[in-house]
């Protein structure tokens, strides 16, 4: 396969990282790996809008964070972390749950409630979990000492593996992320911790919640950089580039500069606090997906029919897993009691909404 | 005249803003954004930022400010998004606001108000679901109210803000937007409850049952099927506050009536209904007692999200029907 | 052989790092200083760095770490230097530990002990004596212990940290430096105690007297002296367990003895007590009471420094004789 | 008065601070203000050590957290601030309670848990308050965001007063710590954060609980300041100017350098973590109070002879306070159940630890 090189236009901001201690400043690529980029991203931002389309037909309920835009960072991350590496992240999910592995289906019928759900419709569009990936989290800021868990867990273990976790802008302030901080760097815990600053959190710009808004500095003694989170290629030498320094070095800070299109969550249409404009020019000029679209054809690697047929393939891949999701019974009662406890140590009943309905386990 | 739960909480604050120059609200996005569920719209616009404030997402932080503002002689009103957040500053609350008073030997003064939406809503999963209501009831130091319409949102909500001690304020998502009728003296400026009396909301000779927050609307439900359909006569008691709790006005009618039962939507085990079945039975009105008291709670599981799983989780009408009827040694 | 509720602990954790490479332990001041409490004696010598880990006083943070490295496969075991400072972590140990297994379908198990003492220790005040069990107690997810004496604390310690659930391990300070008598079978390495299942510490046939932790021993010694000088028999109760609570083995006691009592070291407001009451009442025991049941708990204030104040809002066992007598209906 | 200008030997140690934003690098100051630190300082160390004696003839229980050797911040933080500016610190507050103003016998009944003490025998140790003072926090790291509310409560009434707030090395790593900074900075709350850096918490030494030990670097990006917390006239100086600076421009981290001579808390003989010779050398080369009877000497402003008496005094104030202390009364039961709500405002009753123990209150 012909590879090409793509140089990054601008030198990597870091934060206590000196000149030898960076990605490269350029990337090698090739027509199979853009297209799957291309193809990856497709499928994720057109199972997004699935969903948001499931959602104004009622089928999809209670929150759902959509990550239109992002597609870049769990695609890029993806590619360059092994599948025995882990994953952790914010409510803002799908996209990472697809690219670690779980297909459409599964992922859409979490969101419907089925029991085909990669979570058995138990945890909904914030609490996915798949290979190596640990949600999904509800609570923001908490994931970041979870991961920082999870990476602690392979080093013990004597693993060349690591921990990415990710959080948003606004949960860069909590407290518990100084904390994991603080900890992973004491013990050089391999833990990469991207802060996917998309700008907003809510309708809260970066500005109005932090007195800080470089992120990637945010560590304070734990070195930082920041990376074009719009650009699939940066992202995946940034993190392949990451996971050597944490292996070797302790933990890392990476902010991802991100953009999310849609609103906070289906109840808020993004525009109060944010002009159309600022949405529109960013589509317009820094989509991750049409980035991989430029450089493929820049590049004379594919042709735009062709693309317009990926694109077709994972709209076919999308609405098949919509079916899929449909065709996917509702989880039925008997799941009301399991997975509270580990099967076979349960305690010895779990009481329902009276007496009437408590539910016992055979010992 | 009929206004929602939203309206009635949002003219509670408009009025304690305006009433005493040192209430301010803080929290997530309450003011640009006039507030996650929009409690607080238009209170950024009237009174500026000095007194209506957007914190960052840190919980424990904003919180401890919030506390330290109220020994400073500031009376906060401090929002958590959700109550399920405020499990990130509960020592705060706990440790710092309702303590701090009694370990002072009474110096230390904290006129502040946690509120914002407790429980479950809808389809929002295990993290965003639970009710914090016997948590925080179990505190000396704090009052708990849990107001159901729009009457007990705004004159509760103006009494927690009155009122010198801290104290936690326990709404419910689903509730926001439902319209009450409301008379006249609920809409003037100077309606406010007393903390610590529940309301009878039905009277009733046959049976009573105690709930706190939405199940009290589900229990009047539940009671109109009783009335027409089981000709069962059920007094619903709406308890508004957790802490104190008034358990005075359930004996009564446990005397009267001589049949109890409980209805909440958080966990089971050491609930609010745990808590009344236990005073019920270190009071006279044991001997009142014609059936054992029923409690009816969440089921005891995190709350799922697929639909007829919760269903199976939060309580409803139904099956307070049932549980009623089976109070009462009738058939469904 | 006799072992002090200390040694107990120590024993078991030192003999389940070395069944198990996968577990370690983590907390403040467990490694080179030992312990806060000594609990964790010898065990940084004995097992190194990698085993026995120091943490900075972030509890949020290490708490969250702790959990995220069992979801990674290992097998924490966390100390909190008392659970009063685990309510910085209560998030971590709720929403993270207790709720993951159920929103994830299953798959995100985390076999993880969180252990310290619990409850009032003396004279150290509001901010540091509060008990945790019932909060603990009512997450569906969690399992929450709360031994008493070494054997106990060695049988419920070695299960904790077998059992593949998140365990909430509920010490008590005062217990520490108490000695026990304990069997053979008790000090060997696979001693465990089943989860879940109450012990009758005494039989008795006039009252049964439920209790957990601390308040055992002053039961037993309440049970002493109501055998002697009032000739009345008490059967008494060690919990060991709040979640799951042992509901059978308390009304199979009820159904003997016709009378009961709980005692307990927290706040009285839905607390274990009071599930106690609302279980029992909901059960065939019901008809089995000769009299209502009492609760002996902590004072409904935070917990005051000065001794007479202390003295009035921990339970004694002069107290229990006191209400236990009031349930005989009997003269002091 | 005579003045004379001390000059310091060092630098101030800065974070974000230039030239023009720093404390004087002399302090005036005269016979009367030494005697004055002098005296104080001593009565601060005398009571430590009664409390300690108390502690061993068991007239005193539970925590009991001593600060020999910290003297010189209490009583320069006091000598730099208004009695209108607030202060609030962790457990170790005793001498921040004297220099507020409480005198020795209503300290130690505090201890002692009588009706005299400063909160009637209800806090003890950790628990003191008195005159803009507000408390003694058990809990590590609460009372940080709770000193940012105090100074913000200040700003919010239009008062030209701050709110000081002391914290340890090893709080300086609670993430509520790092959650204030970023909402005192973003709204410019006036709160002076100062680390009293003692280089243990407990028994782990600021390197091992901490990945950065520059604590006045620590708020990232709020400035900061280290002083030599063994200088009381370096400690008011830096406070003086601070009061000024977080009126203007918003929060400030100062770092104080000091020690704790005795060990956490009475149950630890805090000799297991640092050495014997560690802690004699300080006290020969560093101690708070030495330095001041040096400057008197050196500088011919008072006799050893006079400072032997003011030490007498010290004695007597102190050994008043302890006749004082030990002739008041225990807390009485009557007290048990003031103070929970405010009086007017309680709930209509509160159990006891039974039914028959219920306190009513009248309405
Ligand atoms: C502790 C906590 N506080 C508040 C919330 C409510 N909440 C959910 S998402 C969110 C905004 C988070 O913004 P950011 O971290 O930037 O992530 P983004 O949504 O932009 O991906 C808030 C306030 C929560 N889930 N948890
Ligand atoms: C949240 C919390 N965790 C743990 C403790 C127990 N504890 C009390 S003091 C202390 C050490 C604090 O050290 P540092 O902050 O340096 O203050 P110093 O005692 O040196 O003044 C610890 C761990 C506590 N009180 N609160
Ligand atoms: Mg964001
Ligand atoms: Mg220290």
């Amino acid at each position: 396969e012909k590879q090409i090189k793509v140089e990054f236009p601008d030198k990597w901001v870091v934060h206590k990282l000196d000149e030898t201690q960076q990605p490269p400043s350029f990337a090698y690529t090739n027509r199979k790996e853009l297209l799957d980029y291309f193809y990856e991203m497709t499928v994720v931002r057109r199972m997004e809008i699935a969903a948001d389309t499931l959602y104004k037909s009622r089928m999809i309920r209670g929150f759902c964070h959509l990550a239109n835009g992002q597609e870049a960072v769990s695609t890029g991350v993806e590619a360059a972390l092994e599948k025995e590496d882990s994953i952790i992240t914010s409510y803002r999910c799908h996209g990472f749950v697809y690219t670690r592995g779980e297909p459409v289906g599964t992922i859409l019928a979490e969101l419907m409630g089925r029991e085909a759900g990669c979570t058995k419709g138990k945890g909904g569009s914030m609490h996915m979990f798949t290979n190596e990936f640990y949600g999904g989290n509800g609570i923001v800021g908490a994931q970041v000492p979870l991961g920082a868990g999870i990476a602690f867990a392979h080093k013990y273990n004597g693993r060349k593996n690591i921990c990415l976790a990710a959080y948003g802008d606004g949960a860069a302030n909590q407290g518990q992320v100084f904390e994991a901080f603080n900890i992973a760097k004491l013990w050089d815990i391999p833990a990469i911790f991207v802060c996917e600053n998309n700008q907003y959190g809510m309708g809260t710009s970066a500005e109005r919640s932090s007195a800080s808004t470089t992120y990637y500095t945010r560590g304070d003694y734990v070195p930082g950089i920041r990376v074009n989170g719009m650009d699939v290629l940066q992202v995946r030498e940034a993190v392949k580039w990451a996971k050597e320094y944490v292996l070797n070095h302790g933990p890392l800070v990476m902010e991802m500069m991100t953009y999310r299109y849609f609103g906070h969550s289906m109840s808020d249409p993004g525009t109060t606090y944010r002009s159309k404009e600022e949405v529109e020019n960013i589509r317009r000029s820094r989509d991750p997906i049409a980035f991989v679209k430029g450089l493929l054809l820049e590049n004379g690697l594919a042709t735009e029919a062709e693309l317009k047929e990926l694109d077709n393939k994972a709209r076919d891949e999308v609405e098949a897993g919509v079916a899929f999701a449909k065709a996917s019974p509702e989880t039925p009662p008997e799941h009301l009691f399991t997975d509270v406890y580990i099967k076979g140590h349960e305690v010895p009943y779990l009481r329902g909404r009276h007496t009437s309905e408590t539910h016992y386990f055979q010992k | 005249k009929t206004i929602t739960v939203r309206e009635a909480l949002n003219s509670a604050l408009d009025e304690e803003l305006a009433r005493d120059e040192k209430v301010f609200i803080l929290g997530e996005e309450v003011a640009q954004y006039n507030g996650p569920y929009k409690i607080t719209r238009g209170l950024l616009e009237k009174y500026g930022e000095k007194r209506v404030i957007d914190t960052p997402i840190t919980e424990m932080g904003f919180a401890g400010i919030a506390v330290g503002a109220g020994f400073g002689g500031l009376k906060p009103i401090c929002e958590f998004m959700t109550f399920n957040f405020s499990m990130q500053a509960i020592d705060q609350i706990v440790n710092s606001a309702g303590k701090t008073l009694y370990m002072s030997g009474g110096r230390g003064e904290c006129p502040i108000v946690f509120r914002g939406p407790n429980g479950s809503a809808i389809g929002v999963g295990a993290q965003h679901s639970q009710c914090f209501a016997a948590w925080y009831g179990s505190i000396p130091g704090l009052k708990v109210l849990s107001p159901w319409n729009s009457e007990d949102a705004r004159g509760l909500l103006k009494a927690a803000v009155r009122d010198p001690n801290p104290v936690v304020f326990l709404e419910n998502e689903i509730m926001y937007g439902v319209p009450f009728e409301v008379s006249e003296e609920v809409l003037s400026e100077d309606f406010v409850l007393p903390i610590g009396k529940a309301k009878i909301e039905r009277a009733g000779k046959d049976l009573t049952i105690v709930a706190h927050s939405k199940p009290v609307g589900d229990s009047l439900a539940a009671a109109e099927i009783l009335a027409k359909e089981y000709g069962v006569d059920a007094e619903v008691i709406n308890l508004r506050s957790i802490r104190p709790l008034d358990i005075d006005t359930i004996i009564a009618s446990v005397k009267k009536t001589g049949r109890l039962m409980t209805v909440e939507g958080g966990y089971p085990m050491f609930g609010v209904g745990s808590e009344i079945v236990a005073q019920v039975m270190e009071s006279d009105a044991f001997d009142y007692l014609d059936a054992p008291i029923e409690r009816v709670t969440q089921a005891d599981v995190p709350m799922p999200y697929a639909v007829p799983l919760e269903n199976l989780t939060n309580p409803d009408s139904n099956l307070i029907v049932k549980v009623a009827l089976k109070t009462m040694n009738k058939q469904a």
